[in-house]
């Protein structure tokens, strides 16, 4: 695993030096300079040439254009060319285990002591920690005040003393995911990012990210999946025919296309928009719902296509594709929690889009 | 390319939105609806003055000479107004057929469609109500310097309402594609109830009749699929405007009507299905755009991208409005509230141009092969 | 319709005269005074007999069995024989224009003047008020109790003067319902059922009767649509083949016949459970749920099969089956907001069946 | 008939509710689900002691003799319980094979299941994973007194944890089951790592393995197609057991689980969701027990109302588990929490006995032709 990981820095740190580990980001900080539109190609054509990912997915994907709207000039210059050459790997912690889909409900805290803050508490659901150096943290420096007001958005080195990172196991087997507990550990208050109780706004910023983003090298590996499994389809027989020739089988799989290209569709538009507005608006939701959601509904096709031997897992004699398809069904039925509920998203739609009344 | 509309897309689909908030407001389509044809002469003229009628055909012709994607933003006008009448039958379907036939004929049929002094369709499914041509019988037999007619076409839009329909027909076992006048098809055109009154359908029984040879061989079949292309294009986007205005009603009642003290909007059922709906609606605009510049560029997935948007419309549809009557409640299931008149228009939309699962084992033809 | 009233209402009066009008209701007002399992087979047999319904059916469903419960000794001998025999028919005025799934919020009002109650107010989605004798209305007796406890269930003469009866114009073009308007209209304290605001009670008990045996028959019903779907799909060649051979419209009929099957089934464990307590329970709403989106379903698939012959309407040339399909298609729209939403039904198993916190 | 278990099946439903509460907390399924077979010899002989491994046998070879609706509603129970182990392989498959043979071969493969000394499974589907014996292709071949088997078979449950393995093949064209001690089938017992934990599945080979003929020709068919209606209708019951669980456990947790300072219970979305969790589970209730009651009568729907069952528990337990996790939330999507072993049962039993398409496609052999 950190054996895998080194290699995956090791080939963000050539994209770097080639200027393509940040095609939209600004030249200064280490970018190229190009639209959103460019990196979004960029990325589909890395994803197509089956390239690997990068190493410092958050920190390019979230953080970084957090710190490149709510950052000083010296945090920029400081933490950004890092991020792209994968220098420093960058995790995040939002959820706490009594905070979830209610994320301004965290009760991690941070008292200002001379001139460091003091956090204690808890993350949950957190990726990479356990290779990270850097972690954004949003935690509760006023208690006083409603929920949404004392929050604060804050970086904090992982080296420091204190932090303790617990793997979590998932259904799915493995364990992707971490808590991570903060015992009395010490971070300059130069570090917040934004200001002090105001880190709901940057923290939104980075969710709103996160739904407008997250798809876009998605659209290509769910569409290698898409056509390796009717690769499969062609392969499999049943009564004696390739099912690939099946009437029932050939209208799943049109409708499992016709979605995934209804997504990407989605997705260009969202970008192009991005591109214009700068800042993605809460219609990023709907990417959010649809992507976990037609994954799902995807992985359970393939389900319905591969039969048993969809459900042997990895290192089963014949798993098919070792494994690959029935790790999916299990890890696809977090996707609709992950990154905000589906609830949570579609309560968005509601109110912010929509305009209805707030329902919860 | 850029995934929104320009400048001069958005001006066109701007007017074409206020043209009809004030030519043809809902009274209007419940008035026009309740008529025989749901086509009104005047309404016609001041949407040829808008340049409308020859919107898609070429500048040298007398049209507007506009792309497909400024043909879909003013459908999306035209299906959010529920506009009832031929425009889609004449300038979306029998317009293209007639632009690919030779110049004697265009100027005959094409030029008094742009200039709105006529209207026109196209008779193709028969019995089977297939949309693979394979499956049409109908047959012509050369007769002196004509032709003549002989079979039955079913679920014709708009027949009471065109000057003329182009009729698909074999002539020696060749697809071949003629212009009937309405005179000599009159006798045979009975009309059917389908649930959209704001689209009559007809059937046609052609026992000899004369008709006029526009086109035949490869160059009919080619002016065929195209054309259907065009036409599922402008219905679909017809769709998807249906349901962004199925949603504003929606949501609008869902932001007035109280029940246990509070409107019902607040409730997250019902807000969950108006985000739903709007999902829905948001797709599938991205769908039907996407396929209008694919047709326009003539990419080789256009043929797949349009059969994606009819497919992704198709139940969008019926789902927005099913959400849409069921947020309403008893009052979506009134015949006063507007809702189910969008609901019938999705319903025969589900059905024109090929049914969903037409549409899909077409898509599986290009990616399962 | 009149003329076709008056023949069900002949046809009524026989099954009344040969003991068949209330199978389960006690001997000494006219029932069989069998069980009501009993009573569910008789029903099944008519509609498998393709016998034509009975005139009463609010009456008989509804209102009767309400009375037997609720009604004192002298309104049973007074109303019951003449329901069953279709003497008096029976319409209801539950909900009003703004108190539609919030049936306790209704304004109607009742305020008492002598021995008589005066009724003013407006009702809404009423059955055959155009041809009812009787009313069972739920109106407001004490404006100032909290909703639920100022109600009161009263039964009014539809002679009375001062009510009129306008038609509902539906989506699907009939007109099935309409409204009620009452004024000043003059009614017996004697024709309340129950106590006087304790009406909610009583109107519940009729609410519950409504889910938990609607289904009973409706459930032969559908499975005769079901079979004629099944007919037409060997009449309809597609491809050259009929549509009965096509897999994909195989699978779907299996479907229709699956959920079909399961809602016979939900319906006779109800009965069952029904003749044992007596009360029809909040379970009935699973019933109400699975008959109304069920018939969507069903007509959907319907629509699937038939292509376009399925959308056209009674009086076209080409109607499939006189446009019963078109009809049912739209009509069926209704099935999931008439006699409670899916919404409250789903409420009432989340709160009275599962205990979790009142929703709404 | 009455629609509702009577007293003596409540009991017995009751009693075994309360020993698996007691005997197999999920404590000791996760433990026994890490090991090799899932099987427990200690638990087994206790489940033998409750009579249970006789349940379905007559009361002349020393069971239970209960009747199928008796049956599912102690398999419901063990759903509900997650039990590990062979007990469906080896009472409701295997056993109803063995109980189909001659009296020589039940006194010596019947009677040690009965009394809890053997357990056992049967070998079916091969490569194809069809159902359908049809497409089987095992062979048999006579050698000296007994015969010798030739195949591979696919899925097989619970193998290692069997003392014998009743085997599907060939035996001069005709269909014939066999008896195959694990002795002799050791060497060509590998194991699979389905999705299911708690239920393990092997892949056998036949090279030569000795094996001894229970029964062939009609009266092996006959078996056949009784025991996988028997061990259909105990798996679906499981289901039913499997689903009502996990409902309680997302009950449970929506009404402490708290977000937005309130119990998410509250909020409709999930609060719906639980509601439709009670309708599949019950719904499949009404159609697991009727299939048990159609089966018991030997009804001539009976194989129908078998497959309406599995079709209607396949979907219904995967939707449950489905909504179960998503109420969970980040919860529901840890190893620990509970719900995931379930939905793990929920997919390998969405495959067992014939997947939801095949029995689709049965129920349209009946209802359609």
């Amino acid at each position: 695993m950190r054996e895998r990981f080194e290699h995956l820095r090791a080939w963000q740190r050539r994209l770097y030096e080639g200027g393509w580990a940040g095609v939209a980001w600004p030249k200064e900080y280490g970018g190229r300079g190009a639209s959103l539109m460019e990196q979004v190609i960029f990325l589909e054509e890395m994803a197509r040439a089956q390239a690997p990912p990068i190493a410092n997915t958050l920190g390019v994907g979230l953080i970084g254009p957090t710190i490149i709207h709510f950052g000083t000039e010296e945090q920029k210059r400081r933490f950004l060319p890092k991020i792209l050459s994968a220098e420093e790997i960058w995790c995040q912690g939002f959820s706490e285990p009594n905070a979830g889909s209610d994320v301004a409900g965290l009760r991690s805290t941070a008292r200002l002591d001379g001139d460091h803050f003091v956090i204690d508490g808890q993350k949950v659901w957190n990726s990479y920690g356990w290779v990270a150096d850097w972690c954004a943290l949003v935690v509760r420096t006023d208690p006083s005040a409603p929920k949404h007001k004392g929050l604060t958005y804050i970086l904090v080195d992982m080296k420091s003393p204190g932090i303790e990172v617990r793997p979590i196991r998932q259904m799915s087997g493995e364990s992707e995911f971490a808590e991570l507990f903060f015992n009395n550990v010490r971070t300059p208050a130069a570090n917040v990012l934004g200001k002090v109780n105001q880190g709901w706004e940057v923290a939104l910023g980075t969710l709103m990210h996160e739904r407008a983003t997250l798809g876009a090298s998605i659209t290509i590996v769910y569409r290698r999946s898409f056509d390796r499994l009717v690769e499969l389809t062609r392969q499999i027989r049943k009564n004696g025919r390739p099912l690939s020739e099946d009437a029932v089988v050939r209208q799943k799989l049109a409708q499992a296309y016709t979605e995934l290209e209804v997504f990407r569709l989605n997705q260009m538009r969202s970008i192009s928009r991005l591109s214009g507005a700068g800042i993605p608006g809460p219609e990023g939701s709907i990417l959010k719902i649809f992507w976990s959601e037609y994954n799902q509904r995807f992985q359970q096709t393939a389900q319905e296509i591969l039969g048993p031997y969809g459900m042997l897992e990895e290192g089963s004699p014949h798993a098919v594709d070792g494994g690959e398809w029935a790790y999916g069904f299990l890890r696809t039925r977090g996707n609709t929690i992950e990154a905000g509920t589906s609830e949570i998203q579609r309560n968005i739609i509601g109110h912010f889009v929509l305009g209805l009344p707030k329902s919860y | 390319m850029r995934f929104e509309l320009n400048e001069t897309q958005l001006l066109l689909q701007k007017s074409a939105r206020e043209f009809l908030a004030n030519e043809c407001p809902m009274a209007e389509v419940r008035r026009l609806m309740e008529t025989e044809t749901a086509h009104d002469a005047g309404l016609w003229k001041k949407m040829a003055d808008q340049g409308w009628t020859g919107m898609i055909c070429d500048e040298e012709d007398g049209g507007m000479g506009l792309g497909m994607v400024e043909m879909a933003a003013v459908f999306e006008q035209m299906g959010r107004a529920l506009l009832p009448g031929p425009f889609l039958s004449s300038v979306a379907l029998a317009g293209p057929l007639v632009a690919a036939a030779g110049s004697e004929a265009k100027r005959r049929y094409l030029t008094p469609m742009i200039e709105g002094k006529a209207c026109a369709t196209a008779a193709l499914i028969e019995d089977s109500a297939e949309w693979d041509p394979a499956g049409w019988r109908t047959r012509a037999e050369a007769d002196g310097n004509g032709y003549k007619l002989h079979g039955r076409k079913m679920f014709v839009t708009d027949a009471c309402a065109s000057s003329f329909v182009v009729v698909a027909a074999r002539l020696s076992g060749e697809m071949a594609l003629f212009a009937v006048s309405k005179d000599s098809a009159g006798s045979g055109i009975c009309r059917l109830k389908g649930m959209d009154r704001t689209r009559p359908v007809y059937e046609m029984k052609f026992e000899g009749t004369p008709a006029e040879l526009l086109m035949k061989g490869a160059a009919a079949e080619n002016a065929l699929s195209h054309a259907l292309a065009v036409a599922t294009v402008a219905l679909a986007a017809e769709m998807t405007g249906g349901m962004s205005k199925v949603l504003e009603l929606t949501v609008a009642y869902a932001k007035t009507r109280k029940q246990f003290d509070q409107v019902i909007g607040k409730f997250q059922a019902v807000q969950h299905m108006c985000a739903d709906m709007f999902l829905w609606t948001e797709s599938s605009r991205s769908a039907v755009y996407y396929a209008a510049y694919a047709l326009d560029k003539r990419l080789p997935e256009a043929a797949t991208a349009v059969s994606v948007a009819k497919v992704y419309a198709g139940e969008a549809y019926r789902e927005v409005g099913n959400r849409g009557i069921q947020v309403h409640g008893g009052m979506g299931f009134t015949w006063e509230n507007d809702v189910h008149l969008y609901y019938r228009r999705a319903k025969a939309s589900e059905n024109a141009f090929g049914e969903t699962g037409d549409h899909r084992e077409r898509i599986a033809r290009q990616v399962v092969g």
